[in-house]
């Protein structure tokens, strides 16, 4: 068990739990994930996946974890609903990280929505690595773009989109991302958001040539890599199959390049499958 | 606290632990042993195994119900040789015993991925007969005494440990199916297997597994899990029974065992809390000693009801 | 608010609501017209009742589980004489059409309770045929396509009104008793009775109810209802399905409409928040017409599945 | 949904629950109950029925029930973490109630452990009838008494027992009930406790030749007559025959000679009647 030791609303829409978790904060890298168990209400089981937004180990408390979300369920509601000081069920780090890049310099984070929360914390570690890091976030309205201040001051550029034009470019990410490329002579982009949203960052970037780093969301029944519920599909390496790899353990973070973008949903008849479990 | 004797005969094997793992639910281990001592357990039932790599279904696999977890995996796992090379070895330094879970389609699947097992050092195999029979119209070998008989039957040809059969509750009678995979020289049963269930997304009316009908676990099922040991313990109560569903702590350990398990394993709670086995362990130790009683095996199928 | 339409066919019967009340969880309507205006129902279906007066099992007789509740009452009924002479003139004066369940232990006695109904002002029966049959070494009418078959016929031949075979989940085959259930004269069918259970109070190892077995109600069985209800609709697309099996709001409703059911009967829910019903149908209102969907009917059956 | 107005302890043992509810707090009679349901946790369906301790219809907030109550499962647990001012859901007043009694005049309230909680109300309907009213309350330990101070100052004589000695007689209630009857004069017993000590009361009172009105406790399923879960064998007027009644609404209070004491759990083999529901 864990300890709450502040949580505060992050713009309009998102809530900020930042939980006193010395092991995982020491641990955590960028891109890496907590399960959280939200409390009270023993009617849904599961634990919750968040990204790891920020972490503080030099406070003068011990070494924190901080997750920003919105309420989506019965499991949100519940964590939205802790106060500071209360106990928390936490695991974690999870997963393979972002990787800093060795070679290339210039790195551009593309956040759909929520799905912006672990790049800030990507984006510090960049900059320590001494690399230039810009910042394009999408929404679907502003209140919706995740902590956009932090982000300008993250991003040597820091441009938004709104599908309702409520803050920055009225439209999509990916009506932009061309010319941020070029703008900003990035030479690798990290990303996380909505599946659709993501197979298109990284086909743009496949187009100009940059690899794509992406951080992908799957339903997750244990997190911990024992259930295979979450998985991907992922061509190997040859280019000659695909299969279906644990998004909690073997991701969340994956080559853009290696993900089978069209093949959700379009395995094998079912039938000739076996049915459950 | 008085010494409190936690271990278990299980048609002859000799667990040191009540608690063993439910397949699927604990892969092969290793993830697993991250989180707790693995020592702590009286085996480790694997994932079940296929005789080739099976990839599984779409995505969505899972959907949460209330008090429950509805899945439909399909059986994805990297088939029996990669078992053999690379999951057997690790789990064999750990010393804890191993019961391999085996799946197929055809009878002929099943023989041959047991086939593969005969000189292995595993403690027993258990027979995940909640497959669809491709050769019975898709109905499950589980759904019939027939499928049943023969899937055990072929196994008991192929190998020498014991053989446990998995059986699912999606059944008219449970104890015929029992019956038959007895007969067949099944040395114990593992029940139960998952519920056959259903979720649709009312926004989208889509069903929430891609599999469109999965199986259900957790404490939704617990009371219908004990009703199947209860039932199977009543008339066989010479047979080891593992029993499973819904095990969320010690308290539902002892339900299992004063209906009739002999041993109980832990699915869905390894989901939530990974290192349950560990401190359902030491929670039963307290349990027993605060009630005076000695022995776990004591308590089985002691549950009182009028002969 | 565009005006919606919730008004279902119920094999040729229109009611002006969709929500129905399940059997054992309504008693006559009496009591529970002090909560809910009945006109708000699509039809009252009764406690079953049987022959003689039936005094049911000892207590206890409920349990709470996960998300779910263990029942074994023993249908304890004042007989269909009493309904006729005090519950129906009731009934009938409330406008609100009924539906007489009917139980029994022989196919004989079925068909008694069926003749005393024969010209009685009621809509429909419901034909209760998960009661053990004597004649059948204590097993379920309805886990048996004949005994389904011959209870289903019996009954037919006594009464003109449409006739609702009531279905147990706890069978192989929800299918073949269906078709059974069809083939013998049921207009349709109602999904489901309880799931067989079981739950042991492990401080005292006595079953948490008299009965020992009982029968489990509540969400924790909604996706195995989900699922049942899916299934027969898929083999039978015209036959009216009233479904049930732990709806507790308006959501819930329109997945079982969505999975094939063109009524949906409140069991357990009524036992939690008397006004239910009430609440329920004005939430499936504002439900549709905030998705500008004009008729609930048009939903039945339309989980999306490939092929 | 009703208001919570207060939420005190009451002893070391009890929770007590003011809660606003005019209109069941107008129509309350003693020996009635209210059903509640507890709050968040939906893993546990079903209401719980708590007698009323006691009514406030005169203060200058609207009327309110009062309930008492200890922990002893999920449900109250959760109904123990309630606040004041929080909303609470609540159905009553449900039940047939004590009687005040036409004829006699001396009336001794027999109360076992927190069954004595609805002989509070009760004692001050008898006292507003102009009636005497005597009181002896049993419990496991002092702790265990539900108010005892005020349990003295509605007795003309008010007497304890405790199991282990710790407050008044050491023993059963049923030790001294006897010498309370004959010392209070007593006319009519009114009871509420474990089943077997209102067995017992039962007994001694018809050895006196005088009623006791007891007040059933059962599981209940739905609390509102309808589920048929929480039935007590009750004999026919005329003694041939036992009926199994709704404790629910046909009680919680019955007429102690009526109760066929002898007949739990007896019932014709279970195996002779049919499964389920
Ligand atoms: C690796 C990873 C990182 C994530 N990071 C964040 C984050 O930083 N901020 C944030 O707001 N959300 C994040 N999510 C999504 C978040 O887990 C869900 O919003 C949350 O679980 C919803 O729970 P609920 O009870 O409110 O909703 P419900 O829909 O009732 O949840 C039901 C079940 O579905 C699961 N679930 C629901 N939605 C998702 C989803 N999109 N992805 C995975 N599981 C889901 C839940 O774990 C639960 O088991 C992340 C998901 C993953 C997989
Ligand atoms: C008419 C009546 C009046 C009551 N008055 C009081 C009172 O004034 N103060 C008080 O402390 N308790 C009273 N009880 C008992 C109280 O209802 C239970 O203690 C409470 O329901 C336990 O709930 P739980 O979730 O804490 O425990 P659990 O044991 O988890 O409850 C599980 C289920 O059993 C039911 N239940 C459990 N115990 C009882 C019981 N003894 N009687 C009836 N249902 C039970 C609950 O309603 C629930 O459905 C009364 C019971 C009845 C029938
Ligand atoms: C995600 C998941 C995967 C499962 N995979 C298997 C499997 O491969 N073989 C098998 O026999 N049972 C499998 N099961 C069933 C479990 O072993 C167990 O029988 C069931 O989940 C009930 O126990 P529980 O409620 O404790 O989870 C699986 C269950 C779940 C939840
Ligand atoms: C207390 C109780 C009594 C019941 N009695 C009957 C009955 O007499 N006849 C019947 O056909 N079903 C009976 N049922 C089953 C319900 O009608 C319904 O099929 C089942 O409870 C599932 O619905 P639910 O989860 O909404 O309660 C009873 C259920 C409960 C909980
Ligand atoms: S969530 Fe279980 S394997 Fe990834
Ligand atoms: S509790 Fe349902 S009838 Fe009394």
């Amino acid at each position: 068990m864990a300890e709450i030791l502040n949580h505060r609303k992050l713009g309009d829409e998102y809530h900020s739990l930042t939980i006193v978790a010395p092991e995982i904060a020491e641990a955590a890298k960028p891109g890496q994930f907590v399960n959280l168990r939200p409390p009270t209400d023993r009617s849904y089981l599961l634990r919750r996946p968040f990204s790891i937004f920020r972490v503080n180990r030099r406070g003068n408390v011990a070494a924190t974890v901080e997750v920003v979300f919105d309420i989506r369920g019965p499991g949100t509601a519940a964590l939205a609903a802790m106060r500071r000081h209360e106990p928390i069920d936490i695991v974690g780090p999870i997963g393979r990280s972002f990787t800093i890049p060795k070679t290339q310099h210039s790195c551009l984070l593309v956040g759909g929505g929520v799905g912006a929360t672990p790049l800030f914390f990507l984006g510090e570690e960049l900059q320590n690595a001494g690399k230039r890091v810009d910042v394009l976030w999408g929404a679907a309205t502003a209140s919706r773009l995740v902590a956009p201040i932090e982000a300008k001051r993250l991003g040597a550029v820091a441009a938004f989109t709104t599908d309702d034009g409520s803050e920055g470019h009225h439209g999509l990410i990916t009506e932009v991302l061309g010319e941020m490329i070029e703008r900003c002579g990035t030479e690798v982009i990290y990303t996380c958001g909505p599946r659709q949203m993501m197979a298109s960052v990284t086909k743009i970037a496949l187009e100009f040539g940059i690899p794509a780093q992406v951080a992908m969301e799957e339903l997750m029944g244990c997190g911990i890599g024992v259930c295979m519920t979450c998985v991907t599909p992922v061509w190997n390496r040859d280019g000659t199959g695909i299969a279906n790899v644990r998004t909690c353990v073997d991701g969340p973070v994956f080559n853009g390049a290696r993900i089978a973008w069209d093949r959700y949903a379009k395995e094998e008849a079912a039938a000739a499958l076996p049915a459950g479990n | 606290m008085p010494r409190v004797d936690l271990s278990v005969d299980l048609g002859g094997m000799k667990l040191r632990s009540p608690l063993v793992t439910a397949s699927g639910c604990f892969a092969s281990g290793r993830e697993m042993s991250e989180f707790i001592d693995l020592k702590k357990l009286g085996a480790i039932v694997v994932k079940s195994m296929t005789l080739k790599p099976w990839a599984g279904k779409a995505t969505p696999r899972m959907a949460e119900t209330s008090s429950g977890m509805l899945n439909a995996i399909g059986l994805q796992n990297k088939g029996v040789d990669h078992f053999l090379s690379t999951d057997l070895p690790w789990l064999t330094e750990q010393k804890v015993p191993v019961i391999a879970s085996i799946a197929g389609n055809t009878t002929q699947e099943f023989m041959q991925v047991a086939e593969r097992l005969r000189s292995a050092p595993i403690h027993a195999v258990e027979v995940n007969i909640s497959c669809p029979n491709l050769e019975d119209r898709n109905n499950m070998f589980a759904h019939d005494p027939q499928s049943t008989s023969a899937v055990i039957s072929a196994v008991r040809r192929m190998v020498d440990v014991p053989i446990f059969a998995k059986l699912s509750p999606n059944v008219t009678s449970l104890t015929a199916i029992a019956g038959a995979a007895l007969e067949a020289g099944a040395a114990g049963l593992s029940l139960i297997n998952t519920v056959m269930a259903m979720s649709i997304d009312v926004d989208s009316a889509m069903p929430k597994v891609a599999g469109v009908v999965g199986g259900l676990s957790g404490p939704a099922i617990k009371p219908i899990a004990v009703r199947a040991v209860f039932e199977v313990h009543q008339a066989y109560p010479h047979v080891p029974i593992i029993g499973m569903g819904g095990v969320m702590d010690a308290r539902d350990v002892i339900e299992f065992v004063l209906a009739g398990a002999s041993a109980v394993a832990l699915g869905t709670v390894n989901f939530i809390n990974p290192k349950a086995g560990h401190e359902i362990l030491s929670d039963l130790g307290q349990f027993l000693s605060s009630r005076k009683v000695g022995s776990l095996a004591a308590m089985r199928g002691q549950v009182k009801v009028e002969g």
